[in-house]
This record gives C-alpha cells, structure tokens and sequence, in this order.
C-alpha cells in the first residue's frame, strides 16, 4: 500500500468518508477516474503526475452529493476548483476532505477551508509556457487574422459540449443553450452559432474559470477553447486584480466592482 | 471479387484521377492540432498518410452533422418547400479504416431497411468507399474483437493494402470498378494475395460470441453504476462513433423563411429523452450510458441482427474521463 | 445602391433613453439609422443580446446608459461596465471587429451629445460598410460572392 | 391543415380541430385509433401529440395539447384558420375489432385522456358491438380536467359508467365528483375483470401503479393496453429519442400490451 492508500483506509475506517473519488490506471494512456466505495477498492488508487483531470467536476454529480461524506484527491487545478466552488457556495451539501500529494511527496489531507486556502496561495501555478506561448501567438495576430483563426477553428466544433462537461464552474443544471425559449444558441453545429456558444461559455466563466485548460485538452476536434478564458483571467487579473481560486471567501470579479475601475473606450 | 497491384508511387496519379473525373475526394488530412480529420481535398499531398485513426468517423458523408431536410418560404398563403437531394455532389470517400467502411453496413440496414430514409439513401448512393488496410494499431484499436480485422473488406468498395513498394487492391463492388476505369492504365490485375504480413497485429479482448450471451442478462448488473460514474454525459463518443445515429429536428430562421435540419445527438445527453412534463426515463448517467453500450452490443443485434460496434476505439480516445468501452462491456458482463 | 448602416442601440431607462427623448422633443436632427432597444438598466443588458443583434443583421451596435455614479439602482452601471471591459477585449481576442460595438455615458440632460454620438456612429460604420464579415460565416463560397455582389 | 376550431379545456390546455387544406390529401390521410401525428409550426420545430379524435369522425383530426415548449408555446398563439404542419399519422393502434363483445375499461389521468378520448369516441360510436364500458379519470384540479362538456355527455349517456375524480387538495367548494388519485378510486371501485379488456394512459406513475392494480383484479396481462408516450422527433424509428430499451415506440408503438410492457426496461 502506498501512503496514500494508507491515508484513505484510515478515512475509510474512521469513518470520516464514505466515497473516494480519485485515479486510477487504464489500459489506453492517462489515468481514469474511479470511484473507492469502501476499503476492499482502495489498492486502485493512485496519484502520479500524469493524473491531470480536474476531479472537482464530479462533486456536483447527484451520485456524489448523495454520498455526503466525500474525500477527492487533488492536484493543484483541482484544489483551487474545491476553493472556488466553496466561494460560490456550491459545496454545502457535502463534506469534503481534500487529499494531495506535494512537492516533497507527502501525502498532506485538508478538512477545513483555511488551511487549503494557505496551502493553494503557497503553491500558486503560474499559467503553464506552452499556454502562454499558444496565447502569445494569437496576441501577435492581426485582427484579421484572429477572426479567420477562431472561425476556422469554430467552425470544426460539433457541441458535444464536452468542453462544458469537463468543467467544474459549469455546474448550472440546466445550461442556456439547453432553453430554448428563447433558442440563444442554435442547436446544429454552425459557426456563427458556434462563435455564439464559445463567447457565451466563456463569458459565462469570466473571473470563475481557475485555468485547469481541460476543455482544451479534451475537445475532440482540438480547438484550443482554454485559451479564450484564459486571456480573460488574465486581464481580470491585470484590470481589476482579482485571482481565481485563489480564495474561499472573496467570490468573483465580475459580480462585484470598484467605482475606480479603468477602461479607456467608453465614450 | 478483382484484384489487382498498383506501383505505390502510382497512388498520388490515381488519386489525382479521382478528383479530375469532377468527383469530391473526402481524404484524411492533419489538422493544426496535429489530429487527423476527413476533409474535402485537392490533391494528393494534403492527404495523411501515417495515421492510426482519424479523429472522427466518415459517417458524416452519409449522415453529416447538419443535414438541411428542406427550406421554406411563406407567401400570403402559400408555404413553398424545397429540398436540395438533387445538389448532392458524388463522392470518394479515401483512406477510411476497413472498421469505418464496416460501419456503412450497419448503417445502410439501419437507414434503409425499415422505413428508408431519402436523405441517407441519396448520399449512399453517390459514395464511394476506398478503404486502406491497417499497418499499424494503438491500445484502443479492439476491432479483432468484434469480429473485424484491420484488413476486412466488409462495408468498401475498394480496399487498399500497402505492401512496400506495391499497392494490392481487392475491388468489391460495381463502384468500386468504375473508380479503377478513371485510371485504369494504372492497374495491372493480380492473382489474390495474403495480407497478413502487412496487417497490424491486434489480439482479441474479448470474444464476441460470449459477450453477446452474457449481455443478455446484463441490464441489471450492478457494475453499471460503477462504470459509468466517471461519465460526464457529454457528446464526444456518440459523434466521434461510426455507428452512432441518433438525431435531432430543428427548425431554424423564422415563421415565414427558414429551414428544418437535421443534427446530431447523444442519448448521453440529460435532456435527450426529457419528457415536456419534466419527467426523464433516462434520468441518470449510467442508465443512460448503459443504453448507449447496450445499444451497440445488444438492441442493435435484436432490432437488426448486427453488432453496432466496430472496434474503432474513437470512443476511448476521445473520451474525456478517459472512460473505455471494452473495459466497461467486460465488467458488466463478466 | 447606397449603403445604408442598420445601428441597434441598447439603452437604459433612466438617462440614455430619456436622453434620446430630449433629443427628440429639443427637435434635434440626427440620424435614422438607429434602432433604439430600451432596457431597465445597463446591468440587464446581456452581451448575448449584442451578439444575437449581429446575427440577425445589426452593421453597428450603441450600448450606452448612465454615467457612473448616477445609476438609478446605485451600481448597475459600475457592474455592466466591468463586464464590458472583459467582453470587449475578449471580442478583440477572437478577432471581433469591435469598432463596431460603441460604448458611451448619455444623460437624461446630455440630447445634444445622443444626437452627435449616433450620427459620429452612422458615419462611422457607412465607412466601414456593411457588416459582411459576421453574416458570412455560415455561407458557402458561392453565397459569399452573389452576397458582395448584392451588397456593392 | 387548417385550424377550424379551437377549444379552451383547461389552463394552457387546448383542443384544435383541424381541417386539411388540399382535398387531394384529405382523401389519403387515414389513420386508426391509438396512432399520433407530428404537428409543426414552421420555424419553430415539430411536436408529437396523439389524434384526439375518432376515426369515426372523418373529415377532420382533433388534437389536445399542453404548451410548454417552444413548438407546443407557437402552437398555442396560432389563431383560428392559420396553417400548420402535419406529418403522420405515425404507429401502431388499438386492435379494437377483437374488442368486439367485449367490457372496456378506460384509466387515465390529465392529458392521458386525448388519445384514449379517441378510442373512446370509437366504442361509442359502434355502442352495440361492445359490452359494458367504464371510465376512470382524474386530474389534479378540477380546472385540470378536459373535454369537460364531453364528460357530462358521457355521464348523461346511461351506456358508461364514469368516474371522475380529483387529485386531494384539487376539489373546489362545489365539486361534486370523487376525491382521490387514480389508482386509489380503481382499488376502492375494481372493474370486474370477466371478458374484459383494460387501457391505461397517463403519466409514467399512473402506468406504473395502474397496471399491476389491474394485474391483481384478475386482468390478463395481454388484456391491460397502454400508450406510452415518449419524447419523440421523427416518429419513424430513426431517431433515437423515443427508445425503450431495443424498442422504438414510435414505430413498434406507441400501444403496448402490459405483456410486452413487462419485457421492455422501466425507461418511460
């Protein structure tokens, strides 16, 4: 058993969770979720590097939630999902215990908000050089050439919605292009209709989205769709100073304000 | 059936051929991303050649993720319909796996067979399937289960096997001939080969035969809900699958000119079988991941006497929890 | 045939919309290319309104509303402004033109400066032309060319 | 078609008659009880609902529905002789003629009586060919009721017994019919189950508990029908909205034997 394992029996045993939800190995490439029910399931789990999904997403499954007492093993997107969710108000059903493992390999637990919250503000993730580098490039463009880069990207998009799936800010049970009075969105795949969906997704994420870029890594028609609420965190950032899971208590930019913000363009 | 080699630095010729006769080439292509995609082509050098699957099936020739059924236009009175069957171009569809090609099988008996369906009746029609026999495999690739093989023939018109510096042929079918007449000096016949040696090498996961049994009574097994707890419900699976025919109707534009379209859906979906009242017979995800494989290893054999998964592993490539669909058939039928 | 812009305005209530009001009843002329669209407050003024305007054939968008500070629901101006600022620039990111967006402060005393605001907008947006490159996307080429064709 | 008539039944609740526009098309269109059509308003989308009148009646098709969606909504603001879509009819129906001689009970519940009113319509307009008839129905309300004139039509007949009840909470001060749930009145009321044949409609609960309730006074299993009604889109087995299990009820339904019901998957 590894320390981990050996934490999670003890969680188990003291009763403390009754679901663990962590990784475990698959036979194509990366680490599948799985669910640890009671003790006899927790030789599966492990929690290596490549363990890159944002666990965070599933707290809001029905499943889940009806587990009440549930323990996640987290990497640092996944940490800083727990906090701004919490911010959000949308953790209280259930009782959480964080689990991660750090830079020492120790296998750390948090039960109580603060000291994730001091943790997370110590180990901050700057946004990664592959990102930025994908950011840079766009930024380079002309405008033309912008609009023809995410048109021609968009226009691949089939709305699986699975950049929506995999993201643990987007817990609304019912989502806007799912009402159709009125229809928002289109429902067939088409650009304009599909520029509609990403603008909205995104804007819809401003000063929420913590930048795990799993909607990117996971599209599968490769549209880089992280890079659109990654842009906008970082002029949250720089505009209004304000971080993404960065905190438990302070809630989010945009539904806040400072009567000293700065804009140049309104007339 | 007819056999015959071509030289391998002839294939670009050929190909050329093809889109010279007016016809539309739908060829693998890799994209920015660096995943390879079906696209409409020009010439021969946009085509991918050293790839294991595309991204998405070439179901979309047939059963595109739009199809308009008709448009309309409201005067006074009048309500005019037009359909556009008739602008349907012909098409090649190149370089598509023989588990893809396998796939219009299935999904000519499940469009035509009972009630056919015009739209998919005129895009079969005017395609042309050239399958290239797999080279190589990944760990998803699971087509030998399902009683495939990477150069089965079931479903093409013509199949390409790449054997060094020559090209064996095996043309199936009428259409499969008149695309060799476009280039016929290209083509010399030849006496039936063995692929084997050229073929990736894929040993079963599981055998079909015994799954086919033991899912029968597999509807209330409890592994479901484990299996599908990872399912985030999202569409990746149901478009990225060769097989997967579940749609939608929409009306677009407004009450006086507009169009009616077909587009894909995914029984993955929650609201895809919500009643008006709010009521949901699928109301969670693993009974409605459960409906999705079950479809695929059961109804479909009921309904239509086929298997409706071809071993394809786009489904466990794309998906994002990583989820894996013959793992998952394994566990509940074990 | 002469261009002639379409311009939606989105307005709030309390200043813009009765700003444009003293414009009208001061008999100041301006340009009738605008369509005013009267909302409660900036704050309600969703950026899907701005985006389904485009799609259904807007050439140029006004989004204007109280100054800050003078909100008659105290801060839903300070609020759309922050969303503002985050739209704006992920519309530029995307390649958006957002030239065609104008955003402005308009008082229930400010007609005069309604007036000149629509039509420095008109003027603008005649110049640019029509806008073809969001009503394209979804055409085939061939569409695309008899469209231009149309249009010039 | 043309809409030649429409009828408020109760709230959001309505009854359109329509009439078809092309003679020609008059003339091919027939259809058999226990089928349902795709009514569509252009631009907004189709939407599925059964034929609410008999087959008896010719000339015209009525049907009743609820707005609570987008189609169902433009439906709903159509006026008296607008046009609308109809596509169908679509599925199976009730096997009446190996009715004949024989009781029919009617349970069902709110708007689960539509496609039952066309059966109904149809036993009563060949009265002799059948035995007794008997009808249970509730709503929630009072004002949920439907075709509240053709109940008291039915009540005054003397050929059907007819019980209407209300769900408890939804009686007004002069409600004099029953109180109580569906299910609840069937148990304290059981019809006798001698050369009898049951259908059910309703919502998926009334299917759910009514069927068995029948099952133990003595029904045949073959002999209890229902109508299940699933979301449907192109109502000709293509879809993939409608499935239950390997079953599409729009094709191989929408009329289910509780025999076949208890061989599908509990998914309507």
């Amino acid at each position: 058993m590894t320390p981990l394992q050996n934490k999670v029996a003890e969680l188990f045993e003291n009763v403390t969770i009754n679901l663990m939800i962590g990784f475990k190995n698959a036979i194509h490439k990366l680490p599948v979720p799985c669910f640890v029910e009671n003790a006899t399931q927790i030789e599966q789990l492990i929690f290596t590097p490549s363990c890159q999904g944002n666990l965070a997403v599933y707290l809001h499954k029905p499943e889940v939630k009806a587990a009440k007492k549930v323990g996640i093993v987290a990497n640092i997107a996944t940490l800083r999902s727990v906090l701004q969710l919490v911010s959000e108000n949308q953790l209280g059903d259930i009782e959480k215990t964080v689990l991660t493992i750090n830079a020492q390999n120790e296998v750390l637990v948090f039960d109580n908000m603060d000291a994730l919250e001091q943790y997370v503000q110590a180990n901050f993730p700057v946004i990664s050089e592959e990102d930025k580098k994908l950011l840079d490039q766009v930024n380079a463009m002309t405008r033309a050439e912008r609009w023809q880069f995410w048109t021609e990207q968009f226009s691949a998009c089939v709305k699986c919605y699975a950049c929506r799936a995999v993201c643990p800010m987007c817990y609304c049970s019912t989502c806007t292009v799912e009402s159709n009075q009125p229809q928002w969105i289109k429902v067939s795949s088409e650009t304009t209709g599909n520029l509609e969906w990403h603008t909205m997704r995104a804007m819809h994420l401003a000063g929420r989205c913590i930048n795990c870029g799993e909607c990117g890594r996971i599209c599968p028609v490769g549209i880089p769709v992280h890079l659109l609420t990654a842009k906008m965190n970082q002029d949250i950032e720089a505009e209004f100073g304000a971080k993404t899971g960065f905190s438990f208590k302070s809630g989010y930019a945009l539904n806040t304000f400072k009567p000293g913000d700065k804009e140049q363009f309104i007339k | 059936m007819n056999t015959y080699n071509i030289k391998s630095s002839q294939l670009a010729s050929f190909f050329d051929q093809l889109i010279q006769s007016g016809k539309v080439v739908i060829a693998p292509v890799v994209k920015k991303s660096g995943k390879v995609f079906f696209e409409a082509v020009k010439s021969y050098d946009q085509v991918a050649t050293d790839y294991i699957q595309t991204g998405f099936s070439a179901k979309s020739v047939v059963f595109p993720k739009v199809e308009e059924l008709f448009s309309f236009v409201k005067n006074d009175e009048d309500i005019e319909i037009t359909t556009h069957l008739e602008n349907i171009p012909e098409t090649v569809v190149w370089g598509l796996r023989p588990c893809d090609s396998s796939a219009f099988n299935y999904l000519t008996e499940f469009f035509l067979r009972e009630n056919p369906d015009a739209y998919f009746a005129a895009r079969k029609e005017k395609t042309t399937l050239i399958a290239i026999s797999c080279a190589k495999a990944d760990e998803a690739c699971f087509c030998t289960s399902v009683d495939l093989h990477p150069g089965s023939t079931a479903g093409s018109d013509m199949l390409l096997t790449m054997m060094g510096d020559d090209v064996y042929v095996e043309v199936m079918t009428e259409k499969g001939k008149v695309a060799i007449e476009t280039a016929a000096s290209l083509f010399t016949p030849s006496e039936e080969k063995s692929k084997d040696e050229f073929l990736a090498k894929l040993t079963a996961v599981f055998s079909m035969d015994e799954v086919k049994e033991r899912i029968k009574t597999a509807y209330d097994n409890a592994e479901w809900k484990h299996e599908s707890m990872g399912c985030f419900g999202c569409g990746a699976c149901a478009f990225s699958c060769p097989t997967c025919t579940c749609f939608d109707i929409q009306d677009e534009g407004t009450q006086n000119k507009g169009k009616r379209l077909r587009c894909w859906d995914a029984c993955g979906f929650g609201q895809f079988t919500k009643h008006a009242s709010g009521h949901n017979p699928r109301h969670n995800q693993t009974e409605r991941r459960r409906q999705r494989l079950m479809h695929k290893f059961k109804y479909s054999v009921e309904n239509l006497g086929i298997v409706s998964c071809v071993g394809c592993g786009r489904c466990i490539r794309v998906c994002p929890a990583h989820l894996n669909i013959f793992e998952n058939i394994l566990s509940v039928t074990k | 045939m002469d261009f002639e812009p379409k311009i939606v305005a989105f307005v709030c209530n309390w200043c813009t919309y009765a700003g444009a009001d003293l414009a009208g009843t001061s008999r100041t002329k301006y340009a009738t290319n605008v369509n005013i669209i009267r909302f409660p407050c900036t704050g309600r003024i969703d950026f899907m309104l701005l985006m389904k305007a485009f799609e259904n054939g807007a050439d140029g968008i006004i989004v204007s509303g109280c100054h800050p500070n003078d909100c008659h629901y105290t801060s839903g101006n300070f609020h759309a402004r922050r969303r503002w600022i985050v739209f704006r620039s992920l519309l530029d990111f995307m390649g958006f033109d957002t030239d065609r967006i104008t955003f402005s402060w308009v008082s229930a005393a400010e007609g005069t400066k309604w007036a000149g605001l629509v039509d420095e907008v008109t003027e603008k947006i005649r110049e640019k032309g029509p806008f073809t490159e969001f009503k394209h996307l979804d055409l085939s080429t061939l569409e695309k060319i008899e469209n231009d064709a149309i249009t010039k | 078609m043309r809409i030649a008539n429409i009828i408020e039944e109760a709230p959001l609740v309505q009854t359109y008659r329509l009439e078809f526009v092309d003679e020609k098309d008059a003339e091919r269109f027939s259809f058999k009880a226990g089928q349902f059509a795709e009514y569509g308003v252009f631009g907004e989308g189709e939407s599925t609902f059964c034929i609410a009148s008999s087959p008896t009646r010719e000339g015209y098709v009525e049907c009743t529905f609820r707005s609570t969606g987008r189609v169902t909504k433009a439906l709903a603001n159509c006026e008296l002789n607008d046009i609308i879509g109809l596509r169908g009819p679509f599925g199976n129906t009730f096997p009446i003629e190996e009715w004949y001689g024989k009781n029919v009970v009617f349970i069902t519940g709110g708007i689960g009586l539509p496609p039952l009113r066309c059966v109904i319509w149809n036993l009563l307009d060949q009265r002799e060919k059948f035995g007794d008839i008997t009808i249970y129905y509730g709503a929630r309300t009072v004002n949920d009721l439907v075709y509240k004139e053709e109940l008291e039509e039915w009540k005054n007949r003397g050929d059907v017994k007819l019980y209407v009840t209300v769900d408890p909470g939804g009686e007004t001060p002069d409600w004099k019919g029953l109180v109580g749930f569906v299910p609840t009145i069937l148990e304290q009321n059981p019809p006798k189950s001698e050369n009898s044949v049951a259908i059910v409609a309703g919502p998926p609960i009334l299917i759910k508990m009514g069927m068995p309730i029948l099952g133990k006074n003595g029904f045949e299993n073959k002999d209890i029908y229902t109508t299940l009604e699933n979301r449907m889109k192109c109502g000709v087995g293509k879809c993939g909205h409608c499935t239950v299990g390997k079953t599409y009820v729009c094709k191989d339904g929408p009329v289910f034997t509780y025999e076949e019901v208890l061989t599908m998957p509990a998914e309507y």
